[in-house]
């Protein structure tokens, strides 16, 4: 692979660089050689598979962690930013990855948190506050009452809340660490204007993202790691997808989407007339060897739909059945899955996965009965489902017995599916099964899923994203403030329409 | 429990029509001398036709002491200490002298001090001098005998007669196991603690220990378990006459005396030192006695009663 | 099971008090029921002033508590080192030293040990649970050697003024308390030191990416925390006349429960001052009415134990797993 | 600044101990310490004897709240609980109720409260350190109407025995402990509800949504730590040959310090009761030779505090706070 393209000459010193990084964790070799070099006014993307690095080339940047080698270079004085606060002073501002808001304050403060906060000789001024806070919220298009606790937000607006508070800190140079992994189409676009204006106005802004389209509508330049090294920087315009895929995971890029299957006529799942919190009077069935995509807005339902059938969630009205097999009125987790029902959540660090537990004990957790008799867990039988589930999926670890927190976001996302998948589920619902993975993994994913379908397995899989959505099901229905506003086979389905039912408007 | 019982004011011995109105206060509710001085104090006011205040604490002089003294503010012809002593009611004391109103204290602090005008106590010095006359004929003789001194510091009558007991040890001729007090922290724990701290001087020194003087029962029947379990021949004495001391020294174990203190007699003067000063305003003749104890040991443990029995 | 679209209600305050007001409607009940059984007695300024005094240490104490549990963690220590302050102010003037240096060594004592705790917890990483109980463990021991177990007493009458002394016929202590509540509420609410510790309870990692020193703001809490206990300590000991080794050692417990129900007050369920001064006057109300009632004291402590419980389980609180 | 890929070393045992066993080490030192003061005396059979006996029912108490901690819950009440069982069964058997009954009954109130907190606890959800004070408070003050604030004793001879009986020279109760504490080891291990403990501790959400009961689980943590506390003062009155309302109140924080002690040893900073006993261990031998170099008591407490602080700082522990 070559390292570096000649850069583009627009400006003399580029406003922040950083040179030969390495970074050790504990044995694994985070960053071994990373450069990254932004200017003024453009908008760089930070590419690269999961775990290749970007994540902690951000924080190496902005002083959460001391490099073990390289250097740092602010308008090309080489710097040493000791925590964050001396990366903000010297204009450096990041949105980490898993950063997210305070619930327990209000969203004002949340957003002028720590030395953003307005002060008169150690007292707060309020009326300041809430005024610059309300500023920030207005340059996103966004209507969140300032004194709200942020807690109390909805997941979207939490995301928007610790945007802006990246954007209070009048950075020189912005770095966002997928920013738009749990945002929807309406979020984005404003998001992507006010990442335009300070591009306009000379800020430097690093952009991670595994969504790609968004790096070739957005992104001036490009940045591309593997496995801790910078493999490629250049012109967002000299390049294509085929090559940032083939430089991301080091080969030829095949198609992400397999081919779709053919789903049976019998019956897996039929749903009617079901009411709950945020899901009205939802009917519909889903078959055998069928994968059934889920569409809609953020906030639409999509999630608690799947949580009430997973048996997460109480319905208030309307059944559920597997197969010819109702379900009781408020089924419980445990009796879901053990009709067939297996759910993998949307928040895998938070619902899916005991991130201080090993694999072993991760898998082991939703097959209790399984790996037990007689109230004994043998020791064995974990080994066995955790080994088959392990190679199926292609789990990249050290060991089973590495604690699951210190693996990447897509093999976190795999011990997920091998712990449902060890179940045997009839139904496996997916809710959001992409989310924060990068496209190499994503492809994994969906070939995984065909071939779930191909055994027969029912998947149902939320998904907000609509090129996903069309790629990996075999029919889509979309949800609009509860209720299902459509329905269309993949096949015969566009972006557009489907869109169309995401706002409501019913076929 | 603030109960004033209603026993109206036909006693009729002064030509009052008010009653006469008696604050009592004690701090150790919890113990089982204090449980009883509350009832019989009680009774005695029924008797006599006082209105009785009664104000209980648990130690937490924090919560008691405000009680007491908004009890004085409201006026009061006589207070009632009882077990409590005086350092830690610093405040009700000026409280009662500001409002003029005498104290009568039992077992309130071990030495003479003007903030009573009576606190009739036991003698300490005759308390260590019938305990060590036991171990002294028990073991025939102090001398050059390893005796252990336990005792607890926050109350001030075990502390006193435990340094009483040390110096006369010494002066005896015996040596201080430990070189000196040995101290427990917690009345709650006092029997493990003692039980721990005798064992393990056993084990680092068997067949070194002639002795145990306790301060008070509940830790004596720690360090006589201790004694036995390690079959040592030593010798404990107490103080308190607990039934359980009791039964152990008439088991015939390691135990071998502990102290009666005549609480009911001393309520009783006290009480005679109330209704005289109810009559006429008689004072007490004196504001410190200390009145004698006895030696309870395995010839008349059975004509005993204990303590926690009154 | 309507499906129309009802407009969320802005809740009104009475609504949200009715909502989250558990503990708050536990205080008025616990007043009308005492106020109902003696009206004669209970609500008297008499009485409302012993409850006031009684308390007035508690609430400095519960009040520190309320710092460290603003910012997340813990201090088991407070009681013990308010114990400590105040025994060694007595020590050292009973051995000679003027009022106003012996005070200062005793509040000096305080804020090192709040330090020590502060270092132990934010600089060392150690749970706070841990670091606190051993440092408890160690305070109280050197409470005990400094009076060597005893109480100390004979106090000078300057000093004993400071907790015995009365205003408009209101014990000090009562007006010293009302003033540090008052302090540590706006200090919470108004600075920007006291919305840093909030931010920090609220999600340490956010607050730390934010900027925000955390180290020195948990070290702040605990620093402050120290310092205020001794202020709690000395006082007790100025009011008492006396200091001792366990003098004041049931406000460890009790500090923590007013806190505790004090976080039922309010909705975010964070720690607060307002709902630990609540706190706090369950606490007073509950032992003092007991006691008018003439209850047995065995008996009232179960019955104290029972009103925490129904307190909290009124407030309904969902109270996230500490 | 080398690049190759050097593979990612496996631990070896030794190495893990090295960098986790700061406490394991603190213990080892402590004995060395002991050992090299009194070669004459500290690892005599006697003396071993004597530690085991003192430590056997903190260990017991320790081991019940090493399962509430597992589950990631806390409770304040066991101690209590302890001394209620314990005196309950005292006072029915001088009552004149047979052994096995009173014993039955004693174990069953301890239970009752375990169940009762984990109610609280689990299904009303209520924080569990606000629950269990709360019911510590009830439960004291229950012991004390059933002693009526005495020390009940004159046991039966066959139950004395099972605290003070020896087999081969050693105590029942050591025997007891460490059966109890086999038992709770293989539950943690082997069982599946050992296993929903851990996992629940580990993340609440994630084991709903694998289909674990989280309520009923923290609910038996809850009842089995009562019943295993009622073991231990059903012991301790044997052992003691009375029961008191205050009998063993020091095994709260003990216990409590001992299972945090024990978090230090393993990696993953969870309850364990292999080092729950560590820590017991080393409350033990800290007492116990701290007496046989004839430290006072007072000095002992300071310096109590000092090792448990060094201990965990040692293991370097980054505890996540709490
Ligand atoms: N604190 C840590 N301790 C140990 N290993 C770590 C730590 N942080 C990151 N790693 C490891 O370093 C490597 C790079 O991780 P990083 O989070 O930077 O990747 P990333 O490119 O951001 O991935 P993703 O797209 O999934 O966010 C991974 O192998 C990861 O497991
Ligand atoms: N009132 C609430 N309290 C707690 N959690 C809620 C509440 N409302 C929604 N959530 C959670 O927020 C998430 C989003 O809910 P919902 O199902 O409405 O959205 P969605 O259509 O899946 O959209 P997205 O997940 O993209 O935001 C879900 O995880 C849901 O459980
Ligand atoms: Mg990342
Ligand atoms: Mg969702």
């Amino acid at each position: 692979m070559s390292t570096t393209s000649p850069a583009p000459t627009t400006t003399a010193v580029p406003a922040f660089e950083a040179h030969d990084i390495v970074k050790h964790f504990d044995g694994v070799h985070a960053l071994s050689g990373a450069h990254l070099s932004v200017r003024e006014g453009e908008i760089h993307a930070l590419l690269g598979e999961n775990g290749a690095g970007k994540s902690t080339m951000v924080k190496v940047l902005t002083g959460i962690y001391a490099p073990d080698g390289g250097r740092i270079l602010r308008n090309g004085e080489e710097v040493t930013f000791a925590n964050v606060r001396v990366a903000n002073r010297a204009g450096i501002v990041a949105l980490y990855q898993e950063l997210s808001i305070i619930p327990s304050i209000s969203v004002a403060e949340n957003i002028m948190l720590g030395e953003r906060t307005p002060s008169r000789g150690g007292l707060v001024q309020w009326a300041a506050l809430r005024s610059r806070a309300k500023e920030q919220l207005d340059r996103l298009n966004q209507k969140i009452p300032l004194k709200m606790l942020a807690g109390d937000l909805s997941p979207v607006q939490q995301t928007m809340v610790a945007f802006a508070r990246a954007l209070a800190n009048d950075a020189r140079v912005l770095i966002l660490d997928e920013p738009t992994a749990s945002l929807t189409d309406t979020e984005i676009k404003d998001l992507f204007t006010v990442l335009r204006s300070l591009r306009a106005q000379g800020v430097a802004i690093v952009y991670v993202s595994h969504r790609l389209e968004e790096v070739f509508e957005l992104c001036d330049r490009l940045t591309i790691m593997r496995n801790g090294e910078t493999m490629l920087t250049k012109d967002v315009a000299d390049s294509n997808i085929d090559e940032v895929i083939s430089t991301m995971v080091g080969r030829a890029a095949g198609d992400l989407y397999p081919d779709r299957g053919t789903a049976t006529s019998t019956v897996a799942l039929s749903v009617t007339g079901l009411d709950g919190r945020k899901v009205k009077d939802v009917t519909f069935t889903a078959h055998k060897g069928e994968v059934l995509g889920i569409g809609g807005l953020a906030g639409s339902g999509r999630s608690e739909l799947l949580r009430i059938l997973a048996g997460a969630q109480k319905h208030t009205a309307g059944t559920i059945a597997v197969g010819d097999v109702a379900l009781p009125s408020s089924p419980g987790v445990a009796r879901a899955l053990d009709a067939g029902i297996a759910l993998v959540p949307e928040e895998r660090r938070s619902q899916g996965v005991i991130l201080s537990a090993s694999i072993r004990d991760n898998i082991a957790l939703a097959n209790i009965g399984a790996v037990s008799s007689a109230g004994l867990v043998s020791g064995g039988r974990i080994s066995d489902i955790t080994k088959r589930g392990m190679s199926d999926l292609q789990v990249k670890a050290r060991s089973s017995r590495q604690p699951v927190g210190e693996l990447s976001g897509g093999n976190q996302q795999k011990v997920v599916l091998a712990k449902m998948l060890a179940r045997n589920p009839k139904v496996l619902l997916m809710d959001e099964p992409t989310r924060g993975i990068d496209v190499g993994t994503k492809a994994e994913i969906y070939r995984l899923i065909r071939a779930l379908a191909a055994t027969g397995t029912t998947v149902i899989a939320v998904s907000s994203e609509l090129p996903e959505l069309i790629g990996m099901s075999d029919r889509i229905l979309i949800m609009h403030e509860g209720q299902i506003s459509g329905e269309a086979m993949s096949a015969e389905a566009d972006e557009e329409m489907l869109l169309a039912y995401c706002y409501g408007k019913t076929a | 429990g603030c109960s004033s019982s209603g026993g109206g004011g036909g006693t009729g011995d002064g030509g009052d029509d008010a009653p006469f109105k008696v604050i009592a206060f004690t701090s150790g509710n919890q113990t089982p001398i204090g449980a009883w001085w509350v009832k019989a104090v009680q009774a005695k006011a029924d008797e006599n036709g006082w209105d009785l205040t009664m104000i209980q604490g648990d130690f937490d002089f924090q919560k008691m002491n405000p009680q007491v003294e908004s009890a004085i503010g409201q006026g009061a012809d006589a207070i009632f200490d009882g077990f409590t002593d005086y350092a830690s009611i610093g405040s009700i004391i000026t409280a009662a002298k500001d409002a003029d109103i005498p104290i009568f204290a039992m077992d309130s602090g071990t030495e003479a001090t003007d903030a009573f005008v009576v606190n009739i106590t036991t003698n300490q010095q005759g308390l260590v001098d019938s305990t060590l006359g036991a171990l002294d004929e028990s073991l025939g003789g102090l001398e050059g005998k390893n005796i252990m001194v336990i005792g607890h510091d926050p109350h001030p009558g075990i502390r006193l007669r435990a340094s009483l007991a040390e110096k006369d040890l010494k002066a005896a001729g015996a040596i201080i196991a430990g070189g000196e007090i040995q101290k427990v922290k917690s009345p709650a724990t006092g029997r493990t603690e003692a039980l721990a701290i005798v064992a393990d001087y056993l084990t680092a020194h068997p067949d070194g220990l002639d002795a145990v003087w306790v301060g008070w029962d509940d830790a004596a029947l720690g360090a006589s378990k201790a004694i036995d379990e390690a079959g040592s021949d030593a010798k404990v004495t107490g103080s308190d006459a607990t039934s359980e001391a009791i039964a152990a020294i008439e088991a015939g174990g390691s135990f071998l005396a502990t102290i009666n203190q005549p609480w009911p007699e001393v309520l009783d003067t006290v009480t005679d030192d109330i209704i005289a000063f109810q009559k006429d305003g008689t004072m007490p003749a004196e504001n410190f006695v200390a009145v004698d104890t006895t030696l309870v040991d395995k010839a008349n443990a059975a004509d005993i009663t204990p303590s926690d029995k009154l | 099971m309507t499906t129309t679209n009802v407009p969320v209600q802005p809740r009104t305050s009475i609504g949200k008090f009715l909502v989250q007001g558990g503990t708050t409607i536990a205080l008025l009940a616990l007043i009308v029921f005492f106020f109902a059984m003696r009206p004669d007695v209970f609500l008297t300024f008499t009485n409302v002033r012993n409850i006031l005094f009684q308390v007035s240490i508690l609430a400095i104490v519960a009040g520190a508590q309320t710092l460290v549990m603003v910012v997340g963690d813990f201090d088991l220590s407070l009681a013990a080192t308010s114990s400590l302050s105040g025994s060694a102010v007595a020590s050292l003037m009973l051995g000679g030293m003027p009022m106003a240096p012996a005070i200062l060594i005793g509040l000096v004592v305080g804020l090192l040990i709040g330090i020590g705790n502060g270092l132990l917890v934010a600089y060392l990483n150690l749970s706070a649970f841990v670091a606190t109980l051993a440092t408890m463990t160690s305070v109280i021991g050197l409470a005990y050697l400094v009076t060597q177990g005893t109480t100390l007493f004979n106090l000078p009458d300057g000093f004993n003024a400071l907790g015995q002394g009365r205003l408009l016929n209101v014990p000090l202590p009562v007006y010293i308390a009302i003033a540090i509540a008052v302090v540590l509420w706006a200090v919470l609410r108004f600075t920007t030191t006291g919305r840093k510790w909030y931010a920090i309870g609220g999600n340490v990692e956010v607050s730390r990416l934010s900027g925000i020193n955390v180290r020195r703001g948990r070290l702040m809490a605990f620093a402050a925390a120290g310092l205020i206990s001794a202020v709690a300590g000395i006082l007790l000991a100025a009011r008492l006349g006396s200091g001792s080794a366990v003098q004041g050692s049931d406000n460890l417990l009790f500090s923590v429960a007013a806190v505790f129900l004090g976080m039922t007050v309010i909705k975010s369920g964070q720690a607060n001052l307002v709902g630990t001064m609540v706190g706090v006057a369950i606490i007073g109300v509950m032992s003092n009415g007991l006691n008018i009632l003439g209850v047995n004291s065995y008996v009232q402590q179960v019955v104290t134990g029972l009103i925490i419980i129904a307190a909290v389980t009124l407030s309904g609180l969902k109270t996230r797993e500490r």
